[in-house]
């Protein structure tokens, strides 16, 4: 069993992404962004991306930097609260935003990943996220229809892989990860450390190897890895 | 004590032992600081924690361990990781005991405005709406007025809503208020303050039960 | 933070099951299946209840039992194929039993738990199993609504508890348990150890403690709980 | 070689090295005997599976690891658990590279009937449906004839349908036969057998490419 091997290179890996690709991209601020992925992402200059990530990282980081490139036709997210730059492109119209509340859009891709067409949710139903929206009534109540996201590449970041791409992720940089692992047809995961094939309790393994094909291994963790100096407290 | 402060003091004495709490963006910091240490109580962030402790000391922060701000805090014994779909089944599922929000305007039949104002601010929708419709309790912390001074709790809101009939309890420098049935309710007055005061910054009819045994905070 | 402390007695957490409560009760198979609870909740006679479990057990089984006592007005389940008890039963008109995929109902108990309204999904489209549901396009493809599942009583089986109520399962006795888990107004665990709060690494917990208000220490693994001979090999 | 031990050993050539794959209900034990046992592929079980193995040897059965039709496996290195909501996930999602069903009638355009019998045989759904609408390759594997030798391979299904066009392959003990567009498609005939008691045996047009190069099994 221990024959697969799904280990390959940042730059082989970014290679999958083709111009005008779907891209989901893990990550809730710096914990759990694929910032390898996305530096081979940005080298090879794929444009007319579009991006589907929680928010799009702060200025000059992560995918911040494919959008300020220009190689982002669309991005998909759920707020841009800490990246004005983003937020300045937007309403420049140098990029389209889709917004979603934060838990639809998880619960959107996870759908996908799943093999639903979509959910049902009263999310927004009193609000202009609204508009355009089928309606259902479901037992007397009216909620909307939220379809399915997928995507032709997820680009995910956990802490440990086997060969195998069983995934085990920490603390807060899990969060959209798992999902997007399920959702994109090409599964890419970068990993801080690989370790042998079993040598993770299957009980304790967060993202099975099924959803998982290919594993780029961490060489150093570059500085944006690191705790954002910006948002520690100074006392 | 600064305004920030004086709310978010008055915030944390909302929050009961046991109970599931999520505070928002900002406030978590500061009324963490008016819990008593040794409250249980299981704190919620949206990227994914329960169990969420006060701000890291300087030089303890850990890279992988952030709050949905995007502050460094510690976490409590007992506390969990888990996924972002899991996070937000915890808000619309229906466990958290309360949220806190702040706002750009409130209603006086609870509607919530805080999330765009359209051609000037518009950094996407984040976790509010979740927690503003699905939170058993939703406790808006805000300042009574705008920097300008004009009232951010109206008759009726001018900005598009986070979501309808949302607000339970009001919580501003000046006053605690209640959205009911029959209206907005004034419960208590900030010692700095007075119901007069209260009721004329307040853009909508503030019902006083009896302005004589106001309790005050 | 300590002393928050959800261990009860099995008497204490089957009494929350009233006359005519929906039930969801973990388990596939055996393993998973909280035999102690359904012990617990037979013995107080409690009448006309709906429950909600992937199989019924196997006669003279976990929920079986309470199937032939005749507590059971309606069972919610995917399949029967392992209990010709009470398959008959269903046949006689005894009790009503609704099918749905196995995959599909999870998804109604997790929607349920998420606090959804429902999925969207193709399955069965071409079946006998689709009359009656409402039917919705999504992008040009016809699915079918499948209502969100709630319940008023969780009973749930895990290999471990701290204090709060966070859960770790083992294995297969996982299955339906951590969704069950967060669909009902009342979720009882019942666990083969309790350790003390901390002493579960907060990445390795399966269920988070807000979901569950009830804990129950097993205190002997009954014969029931153990490998069934009828299913092992005979060399 | 019994007819069952026929059909898996020919079912297990199915697999190809680094596949998922769902072996359904009762054919795992026998068809896991013909894998090479060295081969990496990953056999997932609904209730909760991936990297199942061989049925376990009698007393090392594990009262917390069964297979979702009641039986004690063993699993491989690399196997890991998850609930059902995530084991059927794989399902849906289309991450199985192939599953095996059994049946009661198959259609030459691929329709499946192998849950309900009305008023005779209702035990429930199960995982079937799933398994035969998103496995991304459905083989089936049945006895050609029912017991009563009648044909299970029809023009048309006459009981209730599993899925609609969902089969790609049929093994039974005598033949291999693929459905195609233009039609059911004779590919190999077992040893003991031959294309005439094939397509007697067969209650639909099979279309057989040439005679006398018909591969054997």
């Amino acid at each position: 069993m221990s024959k697969i091997d799904k280990t390959t290179t940042p730059a082989a890996a970014a290679g999958l992404v083709k111009e005008g690709s779907a891209v989901m991209v893990g990550g809730f601020g710096v914990p759990g962004t694929p910032f390898i992925l996305l530096d081979a992402l940005l080298e090879q200059k794929t444009a007319n991306l579009t991006l589907i990530k929680n928010e799009a990282n702060e200025a000059g980081m992560g995918i911040s930097r494919v959008i300020e490139a220009g190689f982002c036709r669309k991005l998909v997210t759920s707020h841009l609260g800490l990246n004005s730059k983003v937020i300045g492109m937007m309403n420049d119209g140098q990029i389209e935003v889709r917004f979603h509340p934060q838990g639809i859009l998880a619960e959107k891709i996870r759908a996908g990943g799943a093999g639903l067409a979509g959910i049902l949710t009263d999310i927004g139903i009193d609000t202009i996220i609204s508009e355009g929206k089928t309606r259902v009534d479901v037992n007397g109540v009216t909620v909307m229809v939220e379809e399915a996201l997928h995507a032709d590449v997820a680009l995910i970041h956990a802490a440990k892989a086997d060969r195998m791409g069983n995934l085990v992720y920490e603390k807060t940089a899990r969060n959209f990860n798992p999902l997007m692992a399920t959702a994109a047809e090409t599964v890419i995961a970068e990993v801080e450390e690989i370790v042998e094939t079993g040598s993770i309790s299957p009980d304790a393994i967060h993202t099975p190897g099924a959803f998982v094909d290919h594993i780029v291994e961490i060489e150093n963790l570059t500085e944006e890895y690191g705790v954002l100096q910006s948002h520690v407290i100074q006392e | 004590m600064s305004y920030k402060n004086k709310i978010a003091k008055r915030a944390a004495a909302e929050i009961m032992p046991g109970q599931v709490i999520n505070l928002g963006i900002g406030l978590p910091t500061l009324a963490m600081g008016y819990l008593p240490s040794d409250m249980p109580v299981m704190i919620h962030s949206e990227n994914g924690i329960l169990g969420m402790g006060r701000a890291c000391r300087n030089g303890t922060e850990d890279r992988n361990l952030i709050d949905a701000g995007g502050g460094y805090p510690e976490i409590v014994t007992g506390a969990s990781f888990f996924d972002s779909a899991a996070s937000f089944a915890i808000i619309r599922g229906g466990r958290l005991d309360a949220a806190f929000l702040g706002t750009l305007e409130v209603s006086m039949t609870g509607d919530l405005a805080n999330w765009i104002i359209p051609g000037k601010f518009s950094p996407g929708i984040g976790g509010g709406m979740e927690l503003a419709q699905k939170a058993r309790r939703l406790i808006i912390t805000t300042t009574h007025t705008t920097r300008k001074g004009e009232p951010k709790i109206l008759k009726e809101c001018t900005l598009p809503l986070t979501a309808s009939a949302c607000v339970d309890r009001i919580i501003t420098e000046l006053a605690v208020m209640d959205v009911t049935d029959s209206g907005l309710v004034l419960k208590e007055v900030a010692s700095e303050s007075s119901v007069e005061e209260v009721v004329r910054k307040t853009g909508a009819p503030l019902m006083v039960p009896d302005e004589n045994s106001m309790p005050s905070f």
